[in-house]
């Protein structure tokens, strides 16, 4: 569905991603591992459009979308949640909500009270109207992932969704993304550090190290002994 | 042969060309080119500002003022009695301000004194709280308003929108006769070319490097430990010094200042000269004046209308689409033909040459 | 006493004038982050936008509704202007988001060029517009005259407040903007246009410079280079303010009004410029931010 | 390697250089071929370059603001120096000889009026230079032609206190607008002064006269206010205004300043019968952009109306129409840039030559009749004499004149003639 093809990208002169190809199949989970700041959240950006290729190209549904926008790929689909919870902080949890709905190609305008984000995240609903800057991180997190969903993307590429929140929160949220797989039956691309939750959720993974895939296996090579080498466990 | 073409040679050679002019040109069209030479001054020193230190004043036009007012002082006074404008404002003695510009070398060095000075108290205080950027730059035109209105609201000592003029001698020579005319025109260009040698030492100096470091990057050369804002201080004050002495040079040729000359718009486009010519080198902001007003003399007398136009449609283009000016343009025909020469791999180096830094 | 309340009814409405001027240029500068300097001349336009409906009037329209002139005319210079604005985007500002500095320039030249278009098409001298005759005179009250016109003004930046508070607070492309205005790589990935917000913002900062423009013809001269005349003080507004904060705006706006207004009471008109510019400049030294100070990543 | 970049540094040089030089050789070029017949009125691109100079015809400068904030009233007057030119050339020229304008644009820049003023006299050789309007602009013109020993008609009335042998002045000294207007307003208006006035030469010097003239008179100034340039809220003055009641306000504001003041004034309900104002600067032209109704009633000193009933009047108001367009007015500035040409081509023909000297000398005592009626050259200041008129403005935009001086009044720039003057002197 997605597929990365010969990239080379990075921030001005200076390549982060070189020779990196990735294929994302239409209704599987991927992993990405790798330590900090080996290009992990650089590759979303570039799969995003936030960052430019310089070699290589992308194709989504067959197609090259090298050149194409961020907004124009998340109309058509890709979903993003960043890493850091970029959230609107001066909107409200409602506006928040409303501006996921701007990528939506049924041109739907409101969410409904009872929509499906706020069974997964019912906190969001107690909290519509605070700014989003007020939320806990966890919170400001919950909000990310929802403000994607509501959208109804094809792909969802997710930067390190747990990383630094409260523990309770973890939870409920790889049980979102548990839930995304196998009853929605979506295609993500799954940012992450956590090696048990990865094994757990992943049907193919990718192991990134100095801006190269450096290891690629079927979930069941997913084994501590493997990754060793590359991951700090 | 190529020894021909190197660059110190060329900058000699025009300077060679520019001190033989009085022999080639009317004495008319000297003084104009004298004119744009003082103006040529003027935008080395908003070169070195903004090109190397990153800092845009829209303020130059009151530092160009106070030297050319200086000199103006000082040759109201050569000729004798207390200028007519305190006259008819009912002042009958000589205010100590002005009795302290009767002597040469004082009005000479406050030219320069006075502006750097001045840049440096308000510079020490406007770096000091991080006022950089947009900031700096709106605040320079608060300061424009400021002393415009005061300069013309204190007509009586300052000769309000009249200005300064009506001078006939310097040092007891006769100020419009040709001798007087080519000597000053001589002046100004060995100024103009000490002037462009201080800039070149300073900018290749260690002091020019940490100027362009903050340019790219004020914070991270804080984090090294430099005290950005003394640089910014210092290189604000040279600046405004160069303005001074050019504005001295200025009303020699010109033989009058008034506050209008000191305007926001004025300001403005002394900057854009620089914008013009290209920022981040030296011979770019000399060319860019002496191009700019050399066309605007010759095209906005023929064509008025026309020619305001065609300015605009200048300046938009040239900031927008040509950031590096003139000599960018003349630096890209050459990495291209370099490039075509060596092969791709050139391409970084001719990048590297983009900011060379005379 | 009544003096004194003479006195801060002038102070407000010369800062409903400086608010009326500023207001575009809190959009554009405070929210884009563009210094516009034919932000001036476009209130100039608009200027003329009036001036082109009364002639229509008078050569088209019966008599008795001459006055209906200037009611059109606030609506017809906002969108006229705000399509200029938006050319004015498409052509030159676009390719200079990111560079503050040179966009002042660029817009600099811009402004000679529309400069130049008006007085090629209407000529240099002045024109004249006459007020509508609901505006003329004034209201006695309590031994204060207000005059209508005044009154009008603050009344039409409470209106425009109020649509550009309804707009960015109420609408979806309201919530659009401030979304691309606080982060604008996250607003393009959940699927805002940014260049269309850009652009429409940018259009509705030249529209209230238009708006501005056509109330100007109240209280001043109408020529092609009047915009000079306003453009300076529209940007100590809005640094003063704090760029980003509307809030700021307007009690900047109100600030230098009243401030203005006594300086010049108790000197003259020429030291209360020059006070109340020495004020600003100290005070930008104690708030270099300005009163209200958005986090945002700054200027420079 | 950097040989391109030297290069094109050179090129450039050699360009400007070039540019400086160029008016030169168009002199050069163009000597010796035959004049062009007509000249174009109104063409405003006049190329100086193209202008044909010859045995047979006499260059003068015409050196006006045609771009910058000055432009709006000095394309007028050049429009009616034009006009003159013009007449003068269908009737013969001059010495039988062809007036051929060279026009330059002083870009309301002082340095660049003195560079142009330099450039008529030394590369064009011009006899007299018709031009400038603010007193910045005179000034700095003035050494140039007093080192080129040229000669400048200036066509605007301004604050006096100047006599050079080199500048012919047409507009009213003081004593031709300003004294009798205060004179006529303390007899018949009212004896309290509101002085308003822009911040600049004329207003504080005009205004220190005032002063002088009612301590004189036993009048009384209740305020002094002014106003920096393109200000346009007259709120605090309007209370000031309120809080004296004066009887009358002289207003010398410049131009744009004046359609804020009157239109705020008319805001607060202040018409011309609470209080009369009287403008020294206000023309016809100026009323047009600052709107009849809110004028309508309120004064003006001059020397010239549109509506000044002369016979030479009426043919010079239908001639300037004729030539510019219907909608056009006349008003002082323009009216004496009109006759002040023929006031120079009178003295060149009484001199038989265009020698500064010569003319200079059969200037004095030359007569006229122009529009605002007769006026001659005083030999010993180089002012005209004029009649003093006071208008009030009327609804269509034009003046009444409700009084005159009845003759022409002697020039008077020091104002030598009146003993309350001392101090200003």
């Amino acid at each position: 569905m997605l597929e990365l093809n010969r990239i080379e990208a990075g921030y001005g002169e200076s390549a982060v991603l070189r020779d990196v190809s990735l294929t994302i199949p239409k209704g599987k989970l991927i992993c990405l591992l790798g330590r900090n700041g080996v290009g992990k959240s650089t590759l979303l950006k570039t799969l995003m459009g936030l960052i430019k290729a310089n070699h290589g190209h992308i194709d989504y549904q067959s197609h090259n979308i090298n050149d194409k926008s961020p907004t124009w790929r998340s109309r058509k689909g890709i979903g993003y949640i960043p890493q850091g919870r970029e959230i609107f902080s001066a909107l409200t949890v409602h506006e928040n909500l409303q501006l996921g709905l701007e990528a939506r190609q049924d041109q739907k305008k409101n969410i409904e009270p009872g929509h499906k984000v706020y069974d997964y995240f019912p906190i969001l609903k107690e909290m519509q109207n605070r700014k989003g800057g007020d939320l806990s991180g966890g919170q400001q997190q919950q909000l990310a992932i929802a403000r994607t969903l509501v959208a109804d993307p094809d792909v969802i590429l997710l930067d390190e969704p747990t990383e630094g929140i409260q523990p309770n929160i973890v939870q409920g949220i790889q049980d979102v993304i548990k839930d995304l797989k196998q009853n929605n039956e979506k295609t993500m691309l799954l940012v992450e550090q956590s090696f048990d939750f990865a094994s757990e959720v992943a049907d193919y993974f990718y192991v990134m190290d100095r801006g190269r895939i450096v290891y690629e296996g079927e979930k069941e090579e997913l084994t501590e002994e493997n990754m060793r080498g590359y991951l700090s466990i | 042969m190529s020894y021909l073409y190197s660059k110190k040679t060329l900058v000699i050679l025009g300077f060679v060309i520019l001190l033989i002019m009085p022999f080639v040109l009317a004495p008319f069209n000297l003084n104009l080119l004298g004119r744009f030479l003082a103006y040529a001054i003027l935008a080395l020193g908003i070169g070195v500002l903004w090109g190397y230190a990153g800092i845009l004043s829209l303020g130059h036009g009151i530092f160009f003022g106070f030297g050319a007012y200086a000199m103006a002082m000082y040759l109201t006074l050569q000729s004798g009695g207390i200028p007519d404008f305190m006259g008819w404002n009912g002042i009958t003695e000589l205010p100590w301000f002005w009795a302290i510009f009767s002597n040469p070398i004082v009005a000479i060095v406050l030219a320069i004194a006075v502006p750097m000075l001045f840049a440096g108290i308000l510079g020490f205080f406007t770096f000091r709280n991080r006022i950089t950027g947009v900031y700096f730059t709106i605040l320079t035109q608060a300061l424009v308003i400021v002393v415009t209105t005061l300069i013309i609201s204190q007509q009586q000592y300052t000769g309000g929108t009249n200005g300064i003029t009506g001078f006939d001698t310097i040092f007891g020579y006769s100020l419009n006769s040709v001798a007087t005319q080519q000597m000053i025109y001589w002046t100004t260009v060995v100024f103009l070319g000490l002037v462009f040698l201080i800039c070149y030492k300073l900018v290749n100096s260690r002091f020019g490097k940490v100027l362009i470091a903050i340019r790219d990057g004020e914070n991270r050369t804080r984090f090294l430990g430099y005290n950005t804002s003394i640089y910014q201080v210092i290189v604000y004050s040279f600046s405004a010094g160069v303005a001074g002495l050019a504005g001295m040079l200025f009303v020699l040729q010109v033989g009058i200042i008034t506050p209008s000359m000191m305007g926001i718009v004025p300001s403005i486009e002394m900057v854009l000269w620089v914008a013009i010519g290209g920022r981040g080198t030296l011979i770019g902001p000399v060319i860019g004046a002496l191009l700019t007003n050399g066309a605007s003399t010759w095209f906005s007398q023929t064509y008025p209308d026309a020619w305001l136009f065609f300015i605009g449609l200048v300046f938009v283009l040239v900031v927008v689409f040509m950031p590096k000016g003139i000599m960018g343009i003349i630096s890209t025909i050459q990495a291209r033909r370099r490039a075509k020469k060596y092969g791709k791999g050139r391409k970084e180096e001719a990048k590297l040459y983009n900011s060379s830094s005379i | 006493m009544s003096s004194v309340a003479m006195q801060i009814f002038n102070g407000i409405s010369l800062g409903s004038v400086l608010l009326l001027v500023a207001m575009g240029l809190a959009i554009t500068f405070g929210l884009m982050r563009v210094i516009n300097m034919a932000h001036g001349d476009l209130i100039m336009i608009g200027a003329y936008v009036t001036y082109l409906m009364q002639v229509i009037f008078v050569q088209y329209i019966p008599e008795q509704f001459f006055d209906w002139y200037f009611i059109l005319a606030i609506p017809a210079a906002f969108i006229i202007v705000a399509g200029i604005g938006m050319l004015l985007e498409f052509t030159v500002i676009r390719h200079l988001y990111g560079r503050p500095l040179d966009s002042l320039l660029a817009t600099f030249g811009a402004g000679l060029i529309l400069q130049q278009l008006i007085r090629t098409i209407f000529g240099a001298p002045n024109v004249g517009v006459q007020s509508p005759s609901f505006l003329q005179g004034s209201l006695e009250i309590f031994g204060l005259y207000l005059p209508f016109s005044r009154l009008f003004m603050i009344g039409l930046v409470i209106v425009c407040l109020g649509g550009l508070f309804i707009y960015l607070y109420r609408t979806r492309q309201g919530r659009r903007v401030r979304a691309v205005m606080q982060n604008r790589e996250m607003a393009t990935c959940v699927g805002i246009s940014s260049r269309k917000v850009d652009s429409l913002t940018f259009a509705m900062g030249a529209g209230f410079a238009g708006v501005a423009g056509c109330t100007l013809t109240l209280i001043g001269p109408i020529g092609p280079t009047i915009g000079l005349n306003y453009i300076v003080d529209a940007f100590m507004v809005v640094v003063v303010g704090g760029v980003g904060a509307l809030t700021g705006t307007v009690i900047g706006a109100l600030g230098i009004g009243v401030f203005n207004t006594f300086f010049e009471y108790w000197t003259n008109a020429s030291m209360g410029k020059v006070l109340i510019f020495a004020l600003i400049i100290a005070f930008l030294q104690w708030r270099p931010s300005g009163l209200f100070s958005m986090k945002t990543r700054s200027l420079d | 390697m950097k040989k391109y970049k030297w290069g094109i540094a050179l090129f450039s040089t050699v360009f400007i250089l070039s540019a400086c030089a160029a008016g030169d050789e168009a002199a050069d070029t163009g000597f010796g071929e035959a004049s062009a017949g007509e000249d174009e009125l109104s063409d405003s691109e006049e190329n100086s370059e193209e202008v044909v100079v010859d045995e047979d015809s006499i260059p003068v400068g015409l050196l006006h603001s045609l771009s910058g904030t000055m432009a709006i009233s000095e394309t007028s007057v050049r429009d009616a120096v034009m006009l003159a030119i013009d007449e003068i050339n269908e009737d013969g020229g001059v010495l039988g000889k062809e007036i051929v304008p060279i026009v330059e644009d002083g870009a309301s820049d002082e340095p660049v009026f003195s560079e142009r003023a330099s450039k008529l006299l030394q590369q064009d050789d011009v006899t007299a230079i018709f031009g400038t309007w603010t007193s910045a602009s005179r000034q700095a013109v003035k050494p140039v032609v007093e080192e080129h020993n040229g000669l400048l008609f200036y066509p605007v009335q301004y604050e006096g206190m100047e006599s050079s042998p080199n500048i012919f002045y047409n507009g009213a000294a003081p004593n031709q607008q300003i004294v009798p207007a205060v004179e006529w307003l303390f007899d018949n208006v009212g004896d309290s002064f509101f002085l308003l006035g822009s911040d600049y030469v004329f207003p504080r010097t005009a205004n220190q006269i005032i002063q002088a003239q009612l301590d004189d008179l036993g009048g009384e100034v209740v305020r002094e206010e002014y106003t920096p340039m393109g200000h346009t809220d007259y709120n605090t003055i309007i209370s000031h205004i309120r809080d004296t009641d004066p009887d009358v306000i002289f207003n010398t504001l410049n131009g744009d300043s004046n359609v804020a003041f009157f239109n705020q004034l008319a805001d607060a309900g202040i018409t011309s019968d609470d209080v009369t104002v009287l403008s020294v600067s206000v023309a016809e032209e100026e009323i047009r952009g600052i709107g009849a109704e809110v004028l309508e009633g309120h004064l003006a000193s001059w020397n010239y109306y549109q509506t000044t009933d002369t016979p030479e009047n009426e043919t010079f108001v239908s001639n300037f129409k004729e030539a510019y367009g219907e909608n056009r007015v006349t008003g002082d500035p323009i009216e004496a840039a009109y006759f002040m040409v023929y006031l120079w081509a009178q003295a060149v023909e009484e001199a038989g030559s265009t020698e500064t000297d010569a003319v200079r000398e059969a200037a004095a005592g030359i007569t006229f009749d122009a529009p605002n009626g007769p006026v001659e050259i005083d030999g010993d200041n180089q002012h005209v004499y004029k009649t003093v008129r006071i208008g009030e403005v009327q609804s269509d935009g034009q003046f009444e004149e409700v009084w005159n001086s009845g003759e022409p009044v002697k020039p008077d720039p020091f104002l030598e003639n009146y003993d309350w003057a001392e101090a200003i002197q």
